[in-house]
């Protein structure tokens, strides 16, 4: 683990590494992104009981899935940096934790978007909506105690700290349909054996899920870059780059 | 020349302990204010609220247990940042035992200054706010169990928080959402108890969150710690 | 620069070494590298202190004078670059590397609602002293009619001469004292002079920064020189 | 040899407005906390006392405006404090001018940094609270008079404990009794919005309440500073 | 005791006054006394301190030194006796006297979230001089590249220098200055003392404290001895 890892541990070669992916990223989360939407907005079937606002749906559990996903990647690191004592994740904390926040809000905005319709108010303090809103609280903690700090050292271990103790929120949110008796809605999209919905709206969304995947990757490669000159700014390869770009 | 460990854990630990109840019985203040807080709270909601008994007897585990949350909340930031201002804490972070241990003498300090006193006033608390008395052992109960898991969590924040000038509301931010598990389970106890019900499972949860902030926080609050004096 | 610092303290320990013939190594950085704001304040700092060393860390305001002393102690992280105590890396063995050290910084580490003799009795015993002479050791930083005074209620020079007795009991191999003189009167200044002229005699090892003039003999003293970078 | 008042007192105003400003802007979570906390705070309870709708409408007022309190009393402690700690409160109380100006100042800063973010999202906690549309034009108007009265109320407090190691919890004790007549008669006249009745009277009240404090506050502020610093 | 001294300081006037032929007293004690914790520190001390006078207050560590200097500022109340300015009682003309006083205390007032230059622009402003040659100034104490550093980001020494700039501008007759070389290195050290000399020179008063000895023509500074007493 530690070889493989051991390259990737010097911020100048991930710095080219993203650097490199971003174009590819980039391409496939556009393409991707229009397929889907299109597909799913304009051709898939609506829902026989809820009509078109059905179609909130494509946007909603991509971006909730992905709020999870990305809290759970930003752990990972963390608990890398905590272990390896690897700068660089410090610095994919402090890439992912926005953009976390952002998806977030969309689950949350969109799910209140989509209450309304469905259960005649935008939100009730249900426990799946509430963990939610408390995962937008901690991807702020992370922010928060990520700018506090002067040092960009402190900060990411501080972070990281905060980034990991956080997790129990995961489970709690995940699991929140079945422990309790909730209004939202159980696990449909997951239950591929027996599907809860038909493969014509299964496939766009797939789509969709797919191409917010990629778009996310490279929103945080971008951020992850950026993460890195700040971090390294007093070393020569980033003050050669930062010579090469001013040409 | 070496000097040799002369203090066992234990020692090291109540050392520690006594030393920091000892500052806090000479500040006097220190130990009736975090009580007094929490009595305050708890009548501003009758005042802001109005005083029908079944309004405040339905919402009165809710109420005690947010004024517990944000009493204990209050009192956090005093855990290491004294000690911090006053360099105490490097001293203390030099000295040639695990971290562990003063550590835990501290957190568990805190909770004897603000945690205790809660307990006890609680009941009669509850009894104002015209909680059923079937409740009152409910209460108790979901107190001694909460308020150390709310001292040991509450000292991350205040450790990652403590080189920080105005840390007061970044820590409230970072802590209250870890919070939130406790006041749930605890009010939903209390909420079992007033109809009746048995409550035996949501304490055996807060029982659970209680041994793992016992065994796991005390790391986390030596490498914030750590963090924050670098 | 700090290559021609090393080689002034190798020259001067070699002197030492002829002297006491058994100039052992105590404490050596390797490589030791400080960035503070994006500006190198040191780097590739390879420094030995050894047996019978008194080094005056000197340089001007901002040098990185305290940056380096935090370091040494353990108390921050290099930015690259380790530190050897007895030629092991001291973050593998931190609780032998604390039983042999004595780190006072700019802070003294007094709590204000002890007493003088408390504050000196919990010192001690953290470092792993036995406490029963704090009353003695009062009286020789001259604090004698003070023992029971609230340190809140001291001057700022008393209130550092508390914590400067542990001077007055400690073996440690190891000091590490970061601007001692600060609000102490000249004959406090002569005293604790005095102390780290006998700490290095007994086979201790000084490390300090002041603005000072050491009013020691200048044999015995090498000065590490700082610069400050640009 | 004479200096004299380049400044005139308003422009002294703006001087220590912007700069309060400025310094919390830097800090940038300063502007944002408070807000996060009232925010949490008032989420924490739908968590401890369950989620009906007809409950959450009745208890709103309350709700909102105890977190409103609470939320303003977190953030005093910064008011003086910091000034205090790295002696700049010093330099205001010995500048050539009347104390009172930039008293007024630096409550005003505090209330824009505190205040106004508070008012801007009340509607939107309002409303996940289930209180009904009518009357959050009057939640508007309540806190829109009442958080100055907040503000100014809680700066004597605020210097009252500056020079206290502890003075957090002190400083809410001394402070919430002053706040409940403004919790009364907004959280009233809400209610009485609700019911669409008019709540003219009692914004009236706190009209004069915020009068009040900001004619004779400011003398009180500079006073218990001066006391406080002695 | 202080009768001595008196006498001392009647004496040295006597001397600079035959020199400038019109030595007029600018601040004088009238039977100052100050008790702490039922200790007399000093008792019916009558002092005058007189243009073109350096006074150094001398003596061991809690003998009452920065509590004599906080009350000749004004920003202490001494526990009997008063204090002229221009022979009329300070507190009946603060404002006066505060266009005529510099007081740099223990502390430098200096704020960690505003750059080097902010910060001496406002400390200037607020002592009523234009702020428009801060970068000059900075540059006069040795800090020209750091005026866009936030004060947080600077060393003990700097963020004292930030303060000791405002001397570079202050024609304020009455210069108070409690220890202004903590943390200073040696060249800073040279520099105040020759800006201390020109200030008396041109016709100011200045009274310090400080440990070490001044590098002054030892017939321009008189010492004021305050004994420490039981
Ligand atoms: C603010 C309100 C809401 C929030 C915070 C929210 C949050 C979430 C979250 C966290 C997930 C889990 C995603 C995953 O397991 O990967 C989810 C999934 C889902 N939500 Fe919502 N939701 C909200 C409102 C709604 C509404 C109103 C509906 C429709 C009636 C809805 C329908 C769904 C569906 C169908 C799923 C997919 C379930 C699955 O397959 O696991 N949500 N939502
Ligand atoms: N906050 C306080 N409360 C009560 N007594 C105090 C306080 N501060 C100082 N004292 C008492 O006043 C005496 C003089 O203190 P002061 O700070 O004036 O001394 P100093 O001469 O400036 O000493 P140093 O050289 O150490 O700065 C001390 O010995 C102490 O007993
Ligand atoms: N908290 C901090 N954050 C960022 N940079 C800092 C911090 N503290 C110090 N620095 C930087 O590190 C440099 C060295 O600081 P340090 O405190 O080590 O200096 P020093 O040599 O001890 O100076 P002094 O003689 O003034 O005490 C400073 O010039 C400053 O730029
Ligand atoms: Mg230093
Ligand atoms: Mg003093």
């Amino acid at each position: 683990m530690w070889k493989w890892l051991h390259p990737y541990a010097n911020p100048e070669t991930t710095y080219h590494l993203s650097d490199r992916v971003i174009p590819w990223f980039g391409w496939l989360s556009g393409s991707l992104l229009t397929i889907g939407l299109v597909w799913a907005l304009l051709f898939a079937p609506a829902d026989y009981q809820q009509g078109d606002s059905f179609r909130i749906f494509y946007l909603h559990v991509p971006a909730a899935s992905l709020s999870m996903g990305i809290y759970l990647g930003m752990a990972i690191a963390a608990l890398c940096g905590m272990v390896w004592q690897l700068k660089l994740s410090d610095a994919a904390v402090a890439a992912l934790a926005p953009v976390g926040a952002v998806f977030t809000a969309i689950a949350l905005f969109t799910g209140a978007a989509w209450g309304k319709p469905m259960w005649g108010t935008w939100w009730v303090w249900d426990a799946r909506l509430t963990s939610e809103l408390v995962l937008l609280f901690l991807y702020l903690g992370v922010i928060a105690i990520n700018n506090a700090f002067e040092d960009k050292q402190m900060a990411g271990k501080a972070a990281s700290i905060i980034a990991l103790v956080g997790v129990i929120n995961l489970p709690i949110i995940k699991y929140s349909v079945e422990w309790w008796n909730t209004l939202h809605q159980g696990a449909t999209v997951s239950k591929l054996g027996k599907p809860a919905m038909s493969l014509e709206m299964f496939w766009p969304f797939v789509v969709c899920f797919l191409g917010f995947a990629f778009f996310v990757a490279t929103v945080t490669c971008i951020r992850f870059k950026t993460e890195i000159l700040l971090r390294n700014s007093s070393r020569p390869w980033v003050k050669n780059l930062m010579l090469e770009q001013a040409k | 020349m070496e000097q040799g460990n002369v203090l066992s854990y234990f020692n090291l630990f109540k050392l520690v302990l006594s030393r920091d109840l000892k500052i806090a019985l000479r500040h006097r203040d220190d130990v009736l204010n975090p009580l007094l807080f929490f009595i305050i709270i708890i009548t501003l909601f009758p005042l802001g609220i109005g005083p029908e008994p079944q309004t405040l007897a339905k919402i009165a585990p809710g109420i005690i247990w947010v004024s517990a949350l944000l009493a204990t909340l209050l009192s956090l930031d005093r855990m290491f940042k004294s000690d911090y201002q006053d360099g105490a804490l490097e001293q203390l972070l030099l000295s040639p035992y695990p971290s562990f241990i003063w550590v835990l003498a501290k957190v568990i300090a805190h909770w004897i200054l603000t945690g205790i006193p809660l307990i006890i006033t609680a009941p009669v608390l509850a009894g104002m706010l015209n909680l059923p008395t079937e409740s009152f052992l409910a209460t108790f109960w979901t107190l001694l169990l909460g308020t150390p898991v709310l001292s040991f969590i509450g000292a991350i924040g205040a450790a990652l928080t403590v080189g920080l000038k105005k840390g007061g509301v970044l820590l409230s931010l970072i802590i209250l959402p870890l919070y939130i598990p406790v006041l749930i389970f605890a009010t939903s106890a209390i909420d079992a108890a007033s109809y009746g019900l048995p409550y035996g499972g949501q304490l055996a949860i807060i029982g659970a969150l209680l041994v793992g902030a016992l065994t796991l926080t005390p790391f986390a609050i030596t490498s914030a710690l750590k963090v924050s004096t670098n | 620069m700090p290559w021609e610092n090393n080689n002034t303290i190798e020259f001067i320990s070699l002197f030492i070494a002829l002297q006491s013939l058994s100039a052992q190594i105590y404490l050596e950085t390797k490589q030791l590298t400080c960035i503070k704001q994006d500006r190198i304040l040191f780097e590739d700092l390879n420094v030995q202190f050894r047996r019978g060393d008194i080094i005056q860390v000197a340089g001007p305001n901002g040098a990185g004078k305290t940056s380096l002393l935090r370091i040494l102690a353990g108390l921050a992280q290099p930015y690259e670059g380790t530190i050897e105590f007895d030629q092991n890396n001291i973050n593998e063995q931190l609780e032998l590397y604390r039983q042999n050290l004595l780190y006072l910084g700019h802070l003294p580490g007094v709590k204000s609602e002890l007493t003088a003799q408390e504050n000196l009795e919990f010192q001690l015993s953290l470092h792993g002293y036995g406490n029963s002479d704090a009353e003695a050791l009062l009286a020789d930083v001259g604090l004698l009619a003070f023992e029971q005074s609230l340190a809140g209620q001291l001057s700022a020079g008393q209130n550092r001469r508390i914590a400067l007795a542990q001077l007055w009991q400690s073996n440690a191999k190891v000091w590490i004292l970061d601007e001692p003189f600060t609000a102490i009167d000249a004959k406090g200044v002569e005293a604790i002079e005095q102390k780290i002229l006998e700490h290095a005699n007994n086979g201790g090892c000084v490390i300090l920064t002041t603005h000072q003039e050491l009013n020691l003999p200048s044999n015995r003293v090498s000065r590490l020189e700082l610069d400050y970078r640009f």
